[in-house]
């Protein structure tokens, strides 16, 4: 019996029907690699998901620093995502920044009874004198829906009265099936309310967005720094240390680069209806996905002294870090790992696995789709369920004032059809024969699949790094990278290679097992006979 | 850091900034996570169980184990019992728990989920148990998720058999497993048979074997869950988290109760022993006495730098009286005491304490948060915080000492292991407390001031 | 802060500055207190013994009583023979201990008292002992002392009566009553029975009781030590400390001994209850499993904050030694390590475990001084300190995090009822480490980089 | 029986002979309150005693910070004088600082045996290599004498090759009978050595000596304070944050003020005789004893203007710490203490409790003479013995160059006989009836007289602190303030009357005894029977 069906064997026949189509034995099945992805994760199932408000407030609007963001609710949830994410962001001369803060309207008992918009109005009222913010969004928690509280119209009353932006998200954690519906929704409002809205002047036809950054360990910085060193400048980064002023200049940018399809690729995709600017898929994690996106980006610009120049950054940037991933691969080599993370990051880290000599043979992501597991060639035969349903998909026309082309059409289309930009081939391109690719991987999985593949290393989250390691692998956190980072670019690429190794080399593994374990007790000719 | 906050008094009534507080379901999955061989269960989004899991994972650094309904959009609104069935079904199945513990979460608690009829309506196996309180994240706070759920157990499955069983019920309230295997220890020594309801001791701090167990040695069995009804006395530490279940054995199995104060300092765990002692009518032990002679010698040997320092204490309303009264003990001035958890009771306990002790002008809330600590920091300042992690973007604001005791502590290792609680808990406490004076000390002074004795 | 000292290589032979270690009648002194009902006895000028109990007070806290010979210049040029019939009367008469320990100080070494003879020739109570113990100051360090304190209280007092007693016995060494709590802690859990010298538990962490004790409940009975002779077996912790005592109970009574590192991480308290468990033939009871399983947990936990970290530690040699192995199982680097104290013996087991954990660059010295310490810190920086009190200028100057560990620590509270060994001391030291650590991260951090998970 | 009859009683015949020489029921005996000081402990005894070698390095020495004190012997006893004391120095421009460091020749086995003196050499060589010193002391401990090192010799030789200065001093610990040889030692030294020789230049003629301040925890910080802010010239503070420069120019004030009469004494009397400038006791510490000390100073300058200052400063410090002493004393009034520290302590601490409302019920001397005791006019009756013979004392005459009267003779008469200047009347006249005097009392006579007599403190050292406190009394150290200080002058009385009355309102005293004590173990109605 293959591994995989090891696994499910052991599941009652609703669930095992259910989960097999999660998991993939890649190029070794009838399937085609077709995977099941972006639907609901059974009830009791112990899952490593969370819900709309976390992809939502948590993931995508958290990093912006300037907008002081009430969440609209009891207080759990915004307690849970105060300081934890790791989006970094830096104080600036004239940007607020309230990353540091959580606000809430903590919802009591009365609220839920009779209602909470007057609450909500109170508590922005009061952000508004304590704060002066010029930016208040407001996020909504589960009762918030059911309860029918107006949060939109209680936004607009706001702009009005106090002369701020003001934009609601109806993000309640009930809401799709995982993050992703948090995503999307986060992504409709921004494209609404705040992109196109900017005037600031741009200096470099090399102009970008970088799109799916939450400089989480300061990735984006890492990136920025590369890009800017190439002579790019960075319009606005979707949301690592971003202010609204940054993301309401998107559309000026003459690219968006992509790095977290999954969490922003709504935005990418509307970006260029409206405002005809392309979008290109890039991977700013392992040194040779740097180096191969640094050159699909020139390619795209099409300038000879950038090409040049990004050549130049390429062989500096390496000679700096040579030794030491040479080194780090030194002691890594030949490793194996899992990889169960996000919506991005369980493929992007196969390619820094790789730049260490380290195989990938599981990986699955937390609330990817199928476009992110078998690349957007499928997005056609997906078919929406009750759950996608639910969520809005908004769609946009050409602004015609602001409407520009860096390329002509045709050179686009040409580098369309090359698959260079509006694309993402996924992840199962790059996955080897007999490796596994398991969606949602889940609690009950996770121990199977370890005991049964025996990975050195296991990727994962907080909620089962402990469970790797109590089992005696090293388990490093992909979201949170466990504090340490940047993990991306070439710098990351050592830091990550220093994190990997030091965690499989630390002594304390060899003391596992007791050395009584070994030893009979009644050895020995000494002692009180 | 922190720039946005200002000394200046400002009446909130709505807006709610750093709080010093989390909802109810969290603590119910903690109290679950106590009990052996349970699986705690979240009835809602599956982003609540999520964010628990996290949270207690970041703050013990061991797995948290606990399912999810997995509500979508439809559930939402039919209802969440299919969910629960389902979830039910799997549970036992894949997971085989002796117990399963539900919780509700604002969703299920909004939409009205029956959980009794639910419960009911589900075909639990031959020798299993399902169980499920109500918390509703919009009452109370995690310390009442924890109160309830203690309470549910009992509820549940305590019977009263008409045969006492001589024991005694520890109910240790939101404490760490260092802490309970303290009280535990204290009442062997002082020859007390007990059951501890939840103990969280063997799961939460449980040792590195390489084999992962989905339920570690640790936790209250079901079957002495059981026979609690059988029990002589309930010691409940902590008005907040155990008041509600020495209640609830009490109504259900006539068991009495002693609702004592988490010992916490050597007053408290004077009361803690005197009543081990009453109960099992037997000496103190030395060992014990001694240990808290260690303690005042200590307290006596220290306080020229701990007497009149000021000090602000915020976390759970049981911890955080129990470290004012300790600090009262050092002669420090717990000049700030806030609790994120709602309730008059904590307020007139720190202002009996503060009576007691004779010290003026102290604050006590609770309901507060921790912007409004740190107005009153800014008003008027401290030699010290204590409280949770949260509190260190206050320390480096202020630049005042911060040390971390309560929950959470997310971002240091260890403490999970090391009691507060007991005269050995009352030495590391005050270890830690005198270290930061010390050290702030020692960072502070002229080089011409710089001692090497102390 | 010690401007004046550079980091180039100088090579000194004479001037010792800023010295890690001290002489060898503290040690002595020390030893003794750990005998119960004994009268520690300076034999030399008052101010020796007026240091060393000034010196053991500063790190306990608490009395340590001792007697002088109070040598005047007269005594120095005639000897000090009725100089220490006139105390031993008197210290008979006055504070009625059970035994008398006298040791020599480099004034009475020098003029060569013979304490043989002056002992011989007193008239000692009935039922009432008296032993000495050469110390000359000139030679080795505390710790030699210490060492040849216990040696001599065995040559004098125990005897082998040919029947067996079925004890081991524990020579702790020059370690914290705390410690040597720990060491019994664990023999009890193994169903070692045992004795332990000496015993300063009970004696230098007594408690407060209202009422001073010049003998407090603690300590290791003379009778106990006459036992000795019959005991099984000596578990000796620590070369410098404990190896002579061992020996001189093998030579004398016939009882074989294992020399067994002070148990300080995992390996070391491995060591030691395997060799509890060899003698005792019993079962490693799960309450230890657990503790040991606590800590690699633990471990592996923390490895991301200490692995790779730099550290420098001084103090005693057996200590050192203990805390220089935990760093490596917790991945550190020792770089430099150091005692005052002389003896190739301590180089060569530094070295060994480095090679043992394939650690470069590593140094390590015997009979070293802070001064060149300083100057190897200077010449290539570290990320830690780890030693006794005297290490904090050189921590201030270079602004490196120190922790506190080993003797003497005189510039803080409670350490001395804290254990360093067994798997509990191994979370104390773990705990200390990675809070030294991971505070000097928050402190350096940008704003920016300010984590609130770590 | 007396309280020290019941004392004594418990002491073998031979040691109660003795030791009652060194008891007085103050102005309640057949011996005119004649006390015996100053002589051998008794062998056994648990003396609190320290050694020749801790009066001279420790407490007279050590205080100067630019003399390199090289203490030549085995290890201990330059490690134990290491930063231990609290005598504080500032760091200043131009002046060395060792006070830091520890510097020892650690004598080994052959060093003994074949003598010391090389080893010395090189340390010295070593010293000057690597500190580059103005000035070097070397201090001999036990075993030098012994052996016959002349450290004298290697002194003389040291200045000669490295053109510094470097004094010997041969205070080897068995000499004398207590702390108070090495005072003497010390003091000859520098008076041979050092005061003369400076040449700055004094600007008041208010210029003075503060003789006897060591600046533990600050005191002569606070002294100088005072005096400087009357308008004094503080020329020399004998040692408290001295160099040797200050010291050289001693003989340059036209007063000394002498504060701790025991350890200074002897230069005090010798700079008179020399260079003609008169000493004074004063005490400054205690609100009352300040004032009374700054009139008195005022008196011998015989200046209106100074006089007016004296008085305007006075009532300004009073004015500021009126409250402060209000308040404690509303707190303390009525407790009483015992006091057993020192040479002059003993004495002073009387008034500054005094001012509190504290009465001293017994008082003693670690290392006191008889003046101290009972005032300077029982020196021509105190016979040397053997120990004190052993003790050089020095003569000296006048200096025809620097010898210089701020008054004319006569009036240096009238306050002579005035006891204004040249007197130290001793502890006794101070202390009220039926109080006690105990010299030397050591470890029994604590026990007995803390059992019998109560006090609410006990002021003494590090060595008995514990033992009060462990019977359940507040015990403050005297030397070392308890790390605490300055306790001289006006704020200094303020941080003592602090200090005593945080130990004495502690909370922890009231949990000595366990409730449970109190309470029958078998009493209340629950529990498992």
């Amino acid at each position: 019996m293959s591994v995989l069906e090891n696994v499910l064997d052991q599941y009652s026949s609703r669930v095992y029907k259910n989960r097999k189509e999660h998991m993939v034995d890649v190029n070794n099945n009838e399937n085609n690699n077709q995977i099941a992805a972006n639907v609901r994760t059974i009830p009791g199932i112990i899952t490593q998901r969370g819900c709309c408000y976390a992809g939502c407030k948590g993931v995508v609007l958290g990093p912006i620093k300037d907008a002081l963001q009430i969440v609209h609710g009891p207080i759990g949830c915004s307690y849970y995502a105060w300081g934890t994410r790791r989006h970094k962001g830096k104080t600036e001369e004239g940007v607020d920044n309230y990353l540091q803060y959580s606000f809430s309207t903590d919802m009591q008992e009365p609220d839920i009874v009779f209602g909470g918009e007057k609450k909500l109005k109170k508590a922005i009222a009061e952000a508004v004198d304590l704060f002066h913010p010029s930016t208040i969004f407001i996020c909504s928690t589960c009762p918030v829906g059911l309860i029918g509280d107006d949060i939109h119209a209680v936004a607009k009353a706001a702009e009005k009265e106090y002369g701020i932006k003001c934009i609601a998200y109806s993000c309640e954690g009930y809401k799709g099936v995982s993050q992703s519906a948090g995503h999307h929704i986060a992504n409709n409002q921004i494209m609404r309310y705040v992109i196109g809205e900017g005037d600031r002047e741009i200096k470099s036809k090399f102009a970008v967005n970088i799109l799916g950054e939450y400089n989480i360990g300061g990735d984006g910085w890492e990136t920025e720094r590369i890009l800017k060193r190439i002579g790019y400048e960075v319009v606005s980064t979707f949301t690592g240390d971003s202010s609204i002023e940054d993301l309401k200049n998107a559309h000026k940018a003459n690219l968006s680069l992509v790095q977290c399809h999954r969490s922003i690729n709504y935005i990418a995709e509307m970006i260029e209806e409206r405002y005809g600017i392309p979008w290109m898929k890039v991977n700013f994690i392992g040194v040779q996905g740097t180096i191969e996106t640094l050159r699909n980006i020139a390619k795209y610009f099409n300038d000879e002294e950038l090409t040049a120049k990004t050549e130049v950054v390429i062989a500096d940037e390496i000679g700096l870090i040579a030794d030491d991933m040479a080194y780090y691969k030194s002691k890594l080599k030949g490793k194996t790992a899992a990889i169960y993370v996000g919506g991005s990051r369980a493929h992007h880290y196969q390619f820094l696995l790789h730049d260490l000599g380290v195989s990938t043979i599981l990986a699955g992501y937390e609330f990817g789709h199928r476009d992110e597991y078998e690349g957007r060639e499928v997005l056609p035969f997906i078919k929406p369920d009750a759950d996608s349903k639910n969520i809005e998909s908004i769609t946009v026309e050409p602004d015609k004032e602001k409407y520009h082309l860096y390329l002509p059409e045709e050179e686009i289309n040409k580098l369309k059809e090359e698959k260079l930009i509006d694309y993402y081939g996924g992840m199962i391109k790059d996955m080897a024969n007999g490796t596994y690719m398991v969606d949602d991987l889940n609690h009950f999985e996770t121990e199977e699949f370890l005991k049964r593949l025996k990975p050195d290393i296991f990727f994962s989250g907080i909620k089962d790094k402990f469970v790797a390691q109590k089992s005696g692998i090293l388990s490093r956190q992909l979201h949170s990278y466990d504090y340490s980072g940047p993990y991306s670019g070439f710098r990351g690429a050592v830091n990550f290679a220093r994190d990997v190794t030091m965690g499989i080399y630390t002594p304390a593994w060899s003391f596992v097992k007791a050395p009584w374990k070994n030893t009979p007790v009644l050895e020995g000719t000494l002692g009180g006979e | 850091m922190l720039d946005y906050t200002k000394k200046e008094k400002y009446d909130r009534t709505a807006l709610r900034v750093n709080p010093a507080k989390t909802c109810q379901p969290v603590g119910a999955m903690y109290a679950a996570l106590g009990v052996h061989e349970c699986m705690p269960h979240s009835h809602g989004s599956q982003g609540c169980c999520a964010f628990h899991r996290m949270f207690l994972t970041r703050h013990f650094k061991d797995p948290a184990m606990a399912s999810t309904s997995s509500f979508t959009e439809g559930a939402s609104v039919f209802g969440g019992g299919s969910n629960l069935k389902t979830a039910a079904k799997n549970i036992f199945d894949i997971y085989n728990p002796k117990i399963i513990a539900v919780h509700t979460t604002c969703l299920s608690e909004t939409i009205g989920d029956d959980l009794n009829a639910f419960i009911q309506d589900i075909d639990i196996p031959e020798g299993k148990y399902m169980v499920h309180t109500n918390t509703p994240s919009y009452k109370g706070s995690h310390i009442t998720g924890f109160s309830n759920m203690v309470a549910s157990f009992i509820s549940y499955l305590s019977v009263s058999s008409g045969n006492k069983n001589g024991k005694a019920v520890l109910m240790p309230g939101f404490v760490n497993p260092g802490d309970m295997r303290e009280l535990k220890r204290l009442a062997t020594a002082l020859g007390v048979s007990y059951t501890m309801l939840p103990d969280t001791s063997g799961v939460l701090d449980s040792p590195m074997t390489g084999k992962f167990e989905m339920y570690p040695k640790g936790g209250t069995t079901v079957e002495e869950i059981i026979a609690l009804g059988n029990s002589e006395l309930t010691l409940a530490f902590g008005k907040f988290a155990s008041e509600a279940g020495a209640e609830t054995l009490k109504k259900k199995c006539g068991v009495p109760y002693n609702l004592l104060p988490i010992p916490i300092g050597i007053s408290r765990t004077d009361e803690y022993i005197i009543a081990l002692q009453a109960f099992s009518k037997t000496e103190v032990p030395y060992d014990i006495e001694e240990e808290r002679g260690q303690l005042v010698d200590i307290l006596i040997d220290i306080h020229p730098y701990t007497y009149n320092k000021k000090v602000a204490i915020f976390g759970d309303p049981d911890t955080v009286l129990g470290i004012t009264e300790f600090v009262l003990e050092m002669g420090m001035i717990p000049k700030y005491v806030l609790t994120g958890t709602p309730g008059d009771a904590f307020v007139s306990a720190a202002e009996a304490l503060f009576t007691k002790f004779g010290v003026d002008g102290c604050i006590a809330k609770a309901g507060g948060d921790l912007y409004e600590l740190h107005q009153w920091i800014k008003e008027d300042g401290i030699d010290l915080i204590i409280g949770g992690t949260h509190g260190k973007h206050i320390a480096r604001a202020e630049d005042i000492p911060f040390i971390r005791a309560g929950f959470p502590i997310i971002d240091r290792y260890i403490h999970s292991y090391m009691p507060l609680v007991g005269y050995k808990g009352g030495m590391r406490l005050a270890e830690m407390i005198t270290n930061a004076l010390m050290d702030r000390q020692d960072r502070d002074a002229l080089e011409e001031d710089f001692e090497m004795v102390m």
